[in-house]
């Protein structure tokens, strides 16, 4: 038995980790450390309908265990990932989750109808942190409305289920949650990154060219198994968690916080081994805490008996 | 490419605040152009969590070592510095593309332009063009002389000259001064310092053969992430671009925008 | 000349520095270590009508870079504080702000009105970051009306100016800032935690009785700062910043983001002695940087030229 | 109550992850009461961040020394583990109220009852006990026998009885077993350990004279952030309580709420 394999809408995993949008970019560089094929799944960078340069650099600076990054999505365009990305990531043996984005709803839609129809995409994730210049700039990822039209739009022309990956930075992430899954979404991915800045005391200016960033790595990972928490007991469509992952510890608390897999990000950098190490890692910390599979744990920290909602200063 | 527990052999401070660290490991076998980097963890914790490149100084394959000299200025190469003889560090390398040796044959004669902790590269490089039998010339610049390393070393390998910004040392200004002053002919130049003095080689030499070593902000390292790209001079605003880590970090002249 | 003096409403301050509230109680502890004179200001653990004892424990678990603490606002009631904490206080020459909670609006108009006019007491802090219990727990920090409501309500009773201490769990914190400022409000402080939940692998339980708790130290730093930096380029009131200050660096940072005088919270834990450390390497240093007075560094990385609102990821 | 760097005299493990850790510093005058307790920064990082609290086990004040023991178990207490001689390990101590040594005097008799980590307070406590002339009986709880230690010190002190959760070693049982078995007799009780062992001594000797010590999650350490309190068993739900390390980490049989 196989005591990693999880099926999710669209994915049939064998095992639960892979790498997060972004952090992997289309698997080629890795794919020089070990076998693809090793991985439950790889969510590719994301991609927009033209290609783009993004920000200007410095796009990362580093903080107390954490980083920030303002790459600007950067990425070949919907062609070429396409033509030339996609194909040849099909060569191994593991489902694509295509990372969608874009300014405007018609951006999401076109990349989502096109590259949902490639063979080896399983499934989308929607990236709605971005701001939507059509809306002056206000974020598909704050307000519900905007989120749940944008997801309703997109299920309705991707051939494959759609995850809905969420913003941290919102005062109620159960409410954006409701939205999208009553807008079809089939799953959500959580969480993108916090907003943050970061300030050279050299030159008094903002480390990054771009000034404000998403934080990721271990730093955010409370804020991460918080907000899954909270959403996994309140939806009833199966979350990718992600945020601060670099063990099978941290894989182990995602699951019981109330994910479905998780997605690894930051980690990557620091060590381009990571995924296969937590792979191989994750059947021994099953044994030690008594558990035969890994879905075991879906939620298992869930409180039964109702909500608190004390003060927590 | 590959991540590897190394070994401290030394580690001294040969000028203020600058380390020389001498790493012994398998991983040394792959290092092969002068100009590549690694990509070092400090420390086990999560803070500071990003590895730190440094550039290759030396190579020797038969004991299985390799050189680096860093400043110690930030969190990172503040912990590195302590590290003491035996102690072990987590190594990703090596990584890059490096200084191209076949541009030059015996006879030519290279320029190496090094400013700061851009020198280092330069000293592996510089033995290499000697062992092909090329004439080299080397311009270094320091900010003054209580940070200037490796002179005699490079005297060693050919005609050095020192440029020290507040005079201390040499020729008071910077490496183009030198080079002007000199009028200092080459069939290559090769470089690696701070974009500022890289942006002035690259204005002045465009046309001629020669290659620049570039810095950047990195993530991963390898090429993965997109943190650390650059245009290129020939698409200055469009979607073509080049990543310092894996295109790079050595680029010809003329190439990326800086 | 103090090169460290700085004047804020209310607040005539020998240095920016002052220790967090619910990070120091009431000074007690931390004068066995130094003299509490040394102090810009000191804020008050948090003040209610009645002691309040708080929530069970375990109340604290230990992040990367970062700590969740659920307290629950245990203190010995507004009387005990009047009678016994403040004159004790009022020993030392240093200035004292209360923070001030309640469950509803009643109870920060009475324990504001009350406090405010205690001699020593020269600022309120206002802390907005917990469910108001009549409007069906719906936070005071999240929603500008109703700190707006509250704000308002607090000024009319002071006798001092009121500082809002915002918390960073909210979609749009500028919105939440200019909401209180037009409430009246004479200056923000900021950032309270970011809530988090951490899962105990062995029990699978939350490791915090009271389940979710309040992210601080190190790791928020980057959203301190971001946060700051937007909202001081909105507001004309001052801020007192704080979120993850080790270190005299640190509020070199937080003053450049646009922070008028800081607190200093976890680190006191870390370190009995951070305040007065970080007090006595100020002036090494702005030094460093070329500084004279610490206030010329305030908005130091202020975006003169306009906004941008690029994708971060 | 002082913040110090302390160095490390030695460091063994004296049992499976369980190690015996031996600082010495000026720090070490300040300490007086058996069942103190000191709170360690492992590294400089920020994570770990917090400090963590452990128990004095034993003190050398002519050499400036104390012991103390602990399991090596999360990221804190491993990382300490891997401190060597020499090393420098920042402590801040003594901290809290130990165990008051004026309740029982010469001839009265003594019962010391431990389990597992909690047992090195004991230790230091048996000491100074035998010094005033009181007849010590120790009863030390482990899991098994891997993780026993102690157990000669403790004898050279007074009567021991050992007992293991699965029997590999002594009674097999609880330390309660033993104490029901062995029909020990006691003028005052002393206890550190789990809660659940303080609850079984506290809900069977309440009334006697006793003093018990707690663990609770720590920030400060001083006092000063509320995270280590507990209610008292008067007062099971008001807001009357007391502070585990300011207060505590001993308190009287019968005080606090279990
Ligand atoms: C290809 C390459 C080769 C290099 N070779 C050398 C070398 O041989 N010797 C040497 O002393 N330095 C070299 N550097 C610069 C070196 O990487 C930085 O000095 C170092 O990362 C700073 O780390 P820190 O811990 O001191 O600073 P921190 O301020 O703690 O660093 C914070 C973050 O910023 C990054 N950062 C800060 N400064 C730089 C910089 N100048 N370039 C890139 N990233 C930076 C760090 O890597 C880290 O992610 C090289 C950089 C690159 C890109
Ligand atoms: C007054 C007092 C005296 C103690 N004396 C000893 C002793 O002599 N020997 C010994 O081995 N242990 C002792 N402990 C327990 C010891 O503090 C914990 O085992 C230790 O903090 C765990 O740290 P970690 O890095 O291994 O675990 P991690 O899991 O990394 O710890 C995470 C956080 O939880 C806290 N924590 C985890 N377990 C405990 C616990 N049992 N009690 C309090 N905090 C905990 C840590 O301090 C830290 O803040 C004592 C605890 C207290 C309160
Ligand atoms: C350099 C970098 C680039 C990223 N790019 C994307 C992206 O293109 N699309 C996306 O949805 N998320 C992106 N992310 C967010 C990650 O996928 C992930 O949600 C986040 O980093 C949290 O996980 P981590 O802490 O494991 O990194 C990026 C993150 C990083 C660090
Ligand atoms: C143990 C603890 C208790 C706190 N209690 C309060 C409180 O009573 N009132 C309040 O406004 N903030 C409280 N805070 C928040 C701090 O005042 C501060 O805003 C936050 O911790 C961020 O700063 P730091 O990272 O320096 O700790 C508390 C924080 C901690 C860690
Ligand atoms: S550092 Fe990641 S692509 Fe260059
Ligand atoms: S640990 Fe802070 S009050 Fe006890």
């Amino acid at each position: 038995m196989n005591r990693l394999s999880v099926s999710l809408p669209g994915l049939d995993l064998k095992n639960p980790i892979m790498p997060a949008s972004g952090c992997f970019g289309f698997g080629r560089e890795y794919s020089k450390f070990y076998d693809l094929s090793k991985l439950g799944a790889i969510i590719i960078k994301a991609t927009t309908v033209e290609p783009r340069f993004g920000n200007p650099t410095p796009r990362v600076a580093e903080t107390s265990a954490g980083m920030l990054n303002a790459i600007g999505l950067q990425n070949p365009g919907l062609d070429a990932v396409i033509e030339q990305e996609l194909p040849w990531l099909a060569q191994y043996d593991v489902p694509i989750i295509a990372n969608v984005a874009g300014s405007q709803v018609e951006d999401y839609i076109k990349v989502a109808e096109k590259i949902s129809k490639v063979p080896n995409v399983h499934a989308l994730e929607l990236n709605i942190s971005c701001p939507n210049v059509k809306s002056g700039g206000i974020q598909f990822g704050t307000v519900p409305e905007v989120a749940y039209e944008l997801t309703k739009q997109v299920k309705k022309v991707s051939s494959v289920p759609v995850y809905v990956k969420l913003s941290p930075n919102v005062s109620d992430i159960v409410e954006m949650a409701l939205a999208v899954e009553e807008a079809g979404a089939d799953g959500l991915s959580m969480i993108n990154t916090l907003l943050g800045m970061r300030i050279d005391l050299k030159t008094g200016k903002p480390v990054l060219a771009n000034k404000t960033g998403g934080l990721s790595g271990p730093a955010i990972k409370p804020v991460a198994i918080r907000m899954i928490y909270q959403v996994s007991q309140r939806v009833n469509i199966p979350i990718i968690g992600m945020g601060g992952i670099m063990s099978a510890e941290d894989v182990i608390e995602f699951f019981m916080a109330g994910a479905s897999a998780v997605a690894v990000g930051t980690a990557n950098f620091i060590d381009p081994y990571v995924c296969p190490t937590i792979i191989d890692e994750l059947p021994k910390v099953l044994d030690e805490i008594g558990v035969n599979h890994i879905s075991e744990l879906v939620g298992r920290s869930w409180d039964r008996a109702g909500k608190t909602a004390n003060c927590s200063s | 490419m590959m991540k590897q527990w190394m070994k401290v052999v030394s580690q001294k401070e040969i000028a203020k605040n600058i380390y020389e660290l001498v790493l012994e490991g398998e991983l040394v076998a792959a290092m092969k152009e002068p100009g590549q980097f690694v990509h070092l963890k400090v420390d086990e914790s999560t803070d500071p969590l990003l590895r730190r490149p440094i550039s290759i100084c030396d190579i020797d394959h038969d004991q299985k070592r390799f050189t680096m000299i860093y400043r110690a200025e930030g969190k990172g190469t503040t912990i590195l510095s302590k590290k003491k003889e035996n102690d072990q560090v987590d190594v990703l390398g090596p990584l890059g593309n490096g200084f191209p040796l076949n541009e030059v044959g015996k006879g030519d004669t290279a320029l190496l332009v090094g400013g700061g902790i851009g020198v280092p590269p330069l000293y592996y490089l510089s033995k290499q063009l000697v062992k092909k039998g090329v004439n080299v010339i080397h311009v270094l610049g320091f900010q003054d002389k209580s940070v200037m390393f490796y002179e005699e070393k490079f005297q060693a390998l050919g005609t050095t000259f020192i440029a020290t910004v507040d005079g201390s040392y040499g020729t008071k200004g910077f490496v183009t001064d030198v080079i002007t002053q000199q009028n200092i002919q080459f069939d290559c130049l090769f470089a690696c310092g701070p974009k500022p003095m890289l942006k002035a080689l690259d204005d002045r030499f465009r046309g001629q053969k020669g290659f620049i070593s570039l810095e950047e902000r990195m993530g991963c390292g390898i090429g993965a992430c997109y943190a650390c790209v650059c245009h290129l001079q020939e698409d200055p605003e469009g979607p073509s671009y080049r990543k310092v880590c894996s295109d790079g970090p050595v680029f010809p002249l003329g190439e990326v925008l800086l």
